[in-house]
């Protein structure tokens, strides 16, 4: 040995507790990565107490409580919402095939369940005089939705995902341009110029379904039948899954060269789960259709795109259950955000104004740590409300002309406290802008000034709310929703109920 | 010392025996210009394990992507077992019998350590996403028959890759795990032939000397024919039955360890003169 | 030879501040712990390595100094001032210079573009830094218009280190400079390491390959999951035990 | 031959008009599809956001012309200087947008999953496009560029016939020379500042490798920045001289014009900056003649840009002038 041994460093009492037989254990040289794997992460025990609760006893139990939805509720504004709330369901786990599964950009998703719309549409109305009986029209979509996948997916075999997803999204769009403009055209096998589509009337009075001798003549029935397939779909999506084939659905996700390298034919592969997705988008747009009695293009622009992918990217991409939820939770929201007729019977409130409150909240609670500077920010925006309004009134007497637009408690509540200009559009317009770059600037903000600035962010958000958000529900809502996007992945990629991958570049 | 000269002279005499499994002629590859590859030939003899060594941009690993079907060689043939296999698909060429490790690990990392060896068995199941879908006997059967190939592959390893480490991801694994989930992956498609690109490297002495013998086991239990390429002069001369030498794209020597590592263009263009000394102490 | 200027004289030991020191990092990459509890220092001129198997957290370590991973705690003090919350082109500006893993050329750029590069912060280099990097490799001026990916793997090696020291670094940082490289190469680059270090210039090694990185450092450390386990002049560690078994073999 | 509406043949006069037309729109998309071209180049993503971006510069020169008193911008300025400033105020406006949008967008998600950013882009565009229906309504805008001088100077063609026996008449609307004119300027602009500069030589590095281009002491955050703002403010700059050309903006004109930028881009070959103009100018030929030749042209131009980007993914999938990467193994 040498006169001086090197300094052996000795873990710190600070650190981890040791292994019992850290004694034992050499050293130098061994790699510890794998046995320490477990306590080197960090999960909570929440979600390990629910992952490990096995995926058929959550989907006995969604469709226990979802089966006597129908009955619980009758209400028949609420019923719709509920197959709607199915359908896009459906809509979200079939992306989900293409996107969580295989990893495929897929941006023309809303053009197969447009097509499977319309052809429900052309074989079951006075259009072209066809009434397909269900039991035949159904396999028919399935079939020709998969083979229009399969068509669309051909030329992008070869492409990386950043192409395919510019060649679907043009495909999308094309889709609706193609409906939209074939109402008076001829093409070159054609004798002379025809009606395709109609336009932007679309097809209307077409057939209710009727299945296996039951005809869907009311919502509920319509709700479970979506129910009935949506378990199916569900099934059979988690079989393949769970085979060979989803194996290679995600081995070719993970990592394209290597899955082609270990004998997947990954071109294959990829058309496959291109054609799935759009066999299940193309079912569900013939409900869709039949639930409407009519189709217009418009149904299939690039919003409905948008939506669905926040359900399937807010449930976490991957995971059946984590995109079912995330439907439901973005359809409801967006319901709400829009229903401004009804006053919810126990707050006695509107539910936009409810839906936007509670985001606002349940946001900052996210985000506040720790939550007493909660109680002490809402503190300070209400004083600063009561502040401004007081100095409103003293010099602005425009800013305080003005009533809340909608009536409802909260509204009451806001009354006295928010500035109510005159003429609010314009003012509402600029401060809308304000609001933008103001919680912009909040999130770039340091600690301390992040916390004196909230107050007025917060009270600017009210008063763009109140008086020009409110106001046009059907765009607001979006809005939102393209801010919850944003937000979502900045903050956590993976979804509100996904898991982290590990994805090295 | 004489181990290796005694094999190379038997070799002489067995060679027109036994069968070529692998065999490239006059290959050529130029990306951009950039000759690469030039009027490559290459023997490997069923049951054999060849190294191939030379400086980094030598060509190695264009070898192996031309080999395994990732690229499309300019000029030439490569056969496999006496069938070309020049202008398939990676993943046909792989399931007629070539499977191949990465230099630079492309595991599936999310997926577990078993699903990664079940993964690379899709080339011999046959099962439809139909049968899966409703899981009809064959579809029940084939998981459960590559279920248990799985961990035969991985048992292989001994206890590295055994028990509790078969569900966990593959991103938790060691990088020599890593490497060693990646030989087991490559086994799970039945090759015939295995291509190993620089199997010890950053691995520390005592694994380089484990993969060395592993190595060699792959061959005489596993009955695979390995070509690897590798820079740590000790695993190549410990495994290789024959050594190929390349540089810029040529075959500068090829022939035992001992003949090419003493060869003057060898110690030239790649082992250095302290490499050489070293070999030669 | 190179001129390093304020370094020179810094390697007898006078100045008691170390160039680099990590005190106590922690890191964290995504949910799994990598770093914990580092510590280690640099002296002026000095040539230190840090040793450790792959997934043990040198690169991460050579990271932290540079700035590209924060660590969660713990700081990093270079040339007397704690840059723990500087960014790395301010830290680069201060006198670090990396040759990274695999070398990280600009395939696409010509050499003299790849250097230009090295010291983007002095606005591109000034002619001298050229000459010096000429005069260290005469073969790059040769090349000096071709693009550095057609080069072989000894000539980027050589643009890889010229690069690094276009911006005159009092301290050069080499991540794996051994790796996937044939054994003439390894011997060549750290035959140009020894003569940067003789020149003046403090390095910090980050290597698997003990046997040869020891041959020419001062002092070593050896990290292991993150942890140091190991630390001592580089003699004495070539002498350890539990090292030579389990990095040395044989 | 029936299938053709029209053919070139049956007057060339027509032709021409065409062909003046496209290379008109073609330069407007090749300025879209350059900003596309350089953030995929950088950041590997596509920014679905980009045709907003545009939408919202497009608007910003509206108001900007229109921000006199009395109705389009009456300063006592000549017309040139007003055009200039209108330009310049659209592109810093939508360079500084799309900085914050990659600031708050789509820096946090560096190192996160690839289809992350590509979300987010897709909210961040959606979310522009509701604000502008919200703040500008859903009804088009009248861009009254025409009455800048009484309509006398944009409609006035350069040559205003070109007498030949054959008789071709040539109209060379000088609004349609400005908008080239301009296009080609800003283009050759860019291609020295991505060649010359120490910028565009950080663009580049980063471009290949950004952390290599950190360890250089570049900050990539900085670079990543100026070529938001520089593809940006080229979409600024074209939202106006569409503005100009069709006379007016919507909320929505982004969508489809982020569309064709963005097909421009990829047949082109995504990345290459020579590539984006010459993929812009075809899809820009490529609409122009389908109106005036190919069947039922006019409904369904889209329907013929598609076709051709189906085309290229098929028989060069790395676009006209990409190169293929060879994939690292």
């Amino acid at each position: 040995m040498p006169d001086e041994p090197p300094i052996e460093r000795r873990p710190q009492e600070s650190e981890r507790p040791e292994y019992p037989d850290a004694a034992q254990r050499p050293r130098v040289g061994v790699d510890t990565w794998v046995a320490e794997h477990g306590e080197r992460v960090q999960r909570g025990p929440l979600r390990r107490a629910a992952e490990r609760v096995p995926g058929w006893a959550r989907l006995l139990a969604f469709v226990a409580v979802a089966a006597v939805f129908p009955i619980a509720v009758d209400d028949e504004y609420l019923q719709r919402v509920g197959v709607d709330t199915l359908i896009f369901m459906l809509l979200a786990v079939g992306l989900n095939v293409v996107v969580g599964y295989a990893g495929l950009l897929d941006l023309g998703y809303i053009a197969f369940f447009g097509f499977g719309a319309y052809t429900y549409a052309i074989v079951s109305s006075d259009k072209y005089d066809y009434h397909w009986p269900a039991e035949a029209t159904i396999p028919f979509i399935l079939v020709v939705t998969a083979a229009l996948g399969l068509l669309l997916g051909l030329p992008s075999r070869r492409l990386l995902g950043d192409y395919l997803a510019i060649v679907t999204l043009f495909f999308g769009q094309l889709f609706v341009t193609i409906t939209n403009n074939s109402t008076d055209v001829k093409l070159p096998f054609m004798d002379r110029a025809r009606d395709l589509t109609g336009g932007p009337n679309g097809i209307t009075d077409l057939d209710p379904i009727d299945f296996a001798g039951v005809e869907l003549n009311s919502v509920p029935r319509y709700f479970w039948f979506a129910l009935a397939l949506f378990v199916l779909v569900v099934v059979a999506l988690h079989f393949v899954n769970e085979s060979r084939t989803g194996r290679a659905w995600r081995a070719l996700r993970e990592d394209p060269l290597a899955a082609e390298a270990m004998t997947m034919p990954v071109n294959r592969l990829k058309l496959l789960a291109f054609a799935f997705g759009a066999a299940v988008a193309g079912v569900t747009g013939a409900i869709f259709a039949s639930l409407q009695t009519a189709v217009f293009p418009q149904s299939f622009d690039v919003s409905l795109l948008i939506i669905l992918y926040a359900m399937v990217i807010l449930g976490g991409t991957g995971s059946l259950a984590g995109v079912a939820l995330g439907a439901i939770v973005v359809n409801v929201l967006l319901e709400g955000l829009t229903n401004t007729d009804d006053t919810l019977p126990v707050v006695g409130e509107t539910p936009p104004r409810l839906l936007f409150y509670g985001l606002v909240a349940v946001g900052l609670a996210l985000i506040v740590r720790p939550w007493r500077w909660l109680a002490v920010a809402a503190a300070a925006t209400i004083a600063f409300g009561f502040a401004a309004r007081l100095v409103a009134e003293q010099w602005w007497e425009r800013g305080t002309a003005g009533r809340p637009s909608q009536a409802g408690r909260i509204g009451d509540l806001v009354d006295g406290w928010l500035l109510f200009p005159r003429d609010p559009v314009d003012i509402g317009n600029y401060a809308f802008v304000a609001l933008i770059a103001s919680v912009l600037v909040l999130t770039l903000l340091r600690r301390p000034w992040r916390w004196i600035a909230l107050a007025p962010v917060l009270y600017l958000a009210a008063f763009v709310w109140e008086n020009r958000l409110i106001q046009e529900p059907s765009v607001t809502r979006f809005i939102l929703l393209g801010a919850i996007l944003v937000g979502l992945m900045a903050s956590r990629p993976q979804g509100l109920f996904g898991t982290a991958r590990v994805e090295i570049a | 010392m004489s181990e290796p000269e005694r094999q190379n002279e038997q070799e002489g005499q067995v060679e027109r025996e036994r069968e070529r499994v692998l065999e490239l002629r006059a290959v050529s590859k130029s990306f951009g210009g950039l000759r690469v590859l030039s009027q490559l030939d290459l023997v490997v003899h069923d049951g054999e394990i060849v190294s191939v060594i030379g400086p980094n941009g030598a060509g190695k690993t264009t070898l192996f992507n031309l080999i395994t079907g990732l690229y499309r060689p300019d000029a030439g043939d490569i056969l496999l077992e006496g069938r070309s296999v020049v202008g398939l698909p990676p993943w046909k060429i792989t399931q007629r019998g070539i499977a191949r490790t990465f230099q630079t690990l492309r595991l599936f990392l999310n997926m577990t350590v078993r699903e990664n060896v079940m993964a690379a068995a899709y080339g011999h199941t046959k099962a439809t996403w139909l049968e899966s879908m409703l899981r009809l006997p064959r579809a029940r059967r084939e998981e459960r028959e590559i279920r248990r190939l799985a961990e035969e592959k991985l048992g292989f390893f001994g206890e590295r890759l055994v028990g509790y480490r078969w569900d966990q991801p593959a991103y938790s694994l060691s990088y020599a795990n890593r490497r060693r989930l990646e030989i087991a992956r490559a086994t799970a498609t039945r090759p015939r032939v295995l291509l190993l690109d620089e199997p010890a490297a950053g691995m520390n002495p005592n694994e380089t000397l484990e993969i060395a013998e592993l190595i060699g086991k792959l061959r005489d239990d596993g009955g695979y024919t390995i070509l690897v390429i590798e820079h740590d002069m000790h695993v190549v001369e410990g495994i290789s039955d024959r050594v190929v030498a390349l540089d810029h794209g040529v075959k500068i020597a090829e022939g035992s360890f001992d003949e090419v590592a003493t060869s003057p263009r060898v110690v030239e263009a790649y082992l250095g003169v302290r490499g050489a000394k070293e070999e030669a102490a | 030879m190179t001129e390093a200027p304020d370094t020179v004289l810094a390697r007898d030991g006078d100045r008691p501040a170390p160039l680099l020191e990590l005190r106590e990092i922690v890191t964290y990459y995504g949910e799994i712990n990598i770093l914990r509890q580092v510590s280690l220092q640099v002296n002026h001129g000095e040539l230190v390595c840090l040793l450790g198997g792959n997934a043990s957290g040198k690169s991460t370590t050579l990271k932290t100094c540079l700035g590209i991973v924060r660590p969660r705690t713990g700081r990093v003090v270079f040339d007397g001032e704690d840059v723990t919350g500087r960014p790395t082109n301010y830290r680069i500006a201060r006198g670090m210079a990396i040759v990274p893993e695999n070398r990280r050329l600009f395939a696409p750029m010509t050499v003299r573009e790849n250097l230009e590069m090295g010291a983007y912060l002095n606005g591109g280099g000034v002619k001298e830094d050229f000459d010096r990097v000429y005069e260290l490799f005469p073969l790059l001026h040769e090349r000096r218009s071709q693009l550095a990916g057609t080069l072989s793997g000894g000539e980027q090696q050589m643009v890889a280190m010229g690069r690094a020291l276009m911006s005159r670094p009092k301290l050069l940082l080499m991540d794996e400079p051994s790796m996937g490289l044939a054994p003439i190469l390894v011997e060549r680059n750290f035959e140009i390491i020894k003569q940067v270090h003789e020149a003046g210039v403090a390095v910090f090694v980050v290597e698997q390959n003990a046997n040869v990185s020891l041959s020419i450092a001062d002092r070593g450390y050896v990290l292991q999951t993150g942890r140091v386990v190991l630390e001592g002049a580089a003699s004495d560690l070539l002498q350890n035990e539990d090292l030579r078994k389990a990095y040395l073999g044989r | 031959m029936d299938v053709l509406a029209l053919t070139p043949w049956d007057d060339w006069s027509i032709f021409i008009q065409l062909c003046v037309n496209g290379v008109t729109l073609g330069s407007v998309y090749a300025l879209i599809a350059l900003g596309y071209s350089m953030v995929y180049g950088i950041l590997k993503m596509l920014n679905f956001a980009h045709g907003d971006v545009y939408m919202i510069g497009s608007f910003l020169g509206y108001f900007m012309l229109t921000s006199g008193l009395d109705g389009p911008m009456n300063l006592a300025v000549p017309i040139w200087l007003a055009l200039t400033l209108v330009l310049l105020v659209a592109m810093l406006g939508a360079g500084l947008l799309g900085v914050a949008i990659e600031r708050f967008a789509y820096r946090p998600l560096r190192n996160a999953p690839r289809i992350a950013p590509l979300i987010s882009a897709l909210g961040v565009s959606f979310f522009l496009q509701n604000s502008a229906l919200l703040l500008f309504g859903a009804n088009f805008r009248t861009y009254d560029a025409f009455t800048l001088d009484g309509g006398v100077l944009f409609t006035k063609g350069i040559f205003e016939a070109w007498g030949k026996d054959d008789a071709i008449a040539l109209n060379l609307p000088l609004l349609n020379m400005l908008v080239i004119g301009g296009a080609i300027v800003l283009m050759i602009l860019l291609t020295l500042l991505v060649a010359r500069t120490r910028l565009g030589k950080a663009m580049r590095a980063t471009a290949f490798d950004r952390e290599a281009a950190a360890m250089m002491g570049i900050n990539p955050d900085r670079v990543i920045m100026a070529t938001f703002f520089i593809g940006s403010a080229l979409a600024g700059a074209a939202g106006v001289m569409v503005g100009m050309l069709f006379g007016q903006v919507y909320h929505f004109m982004g969508f489809l014009a982020g569309l064709k930028g963005f097909t421009a881009a990829v047949v082109g070959g995504i990345g290459s900056i020579p590539g984006a103009m010459l993929g812009g100018l075809l899809i820009g030929m490529i609409e122009a003649f389908s109106t005036g030749y190919l069947p039922e042209g006019s409904k369904f131009q889209d329907f013929y840009v598609f076709i051709l980007l189906i085309a290229v993914m098929l028989f060069r999938p790395t676009g006209l002038l990409g190169r293929a990467d060879i994939a690292k193994v």
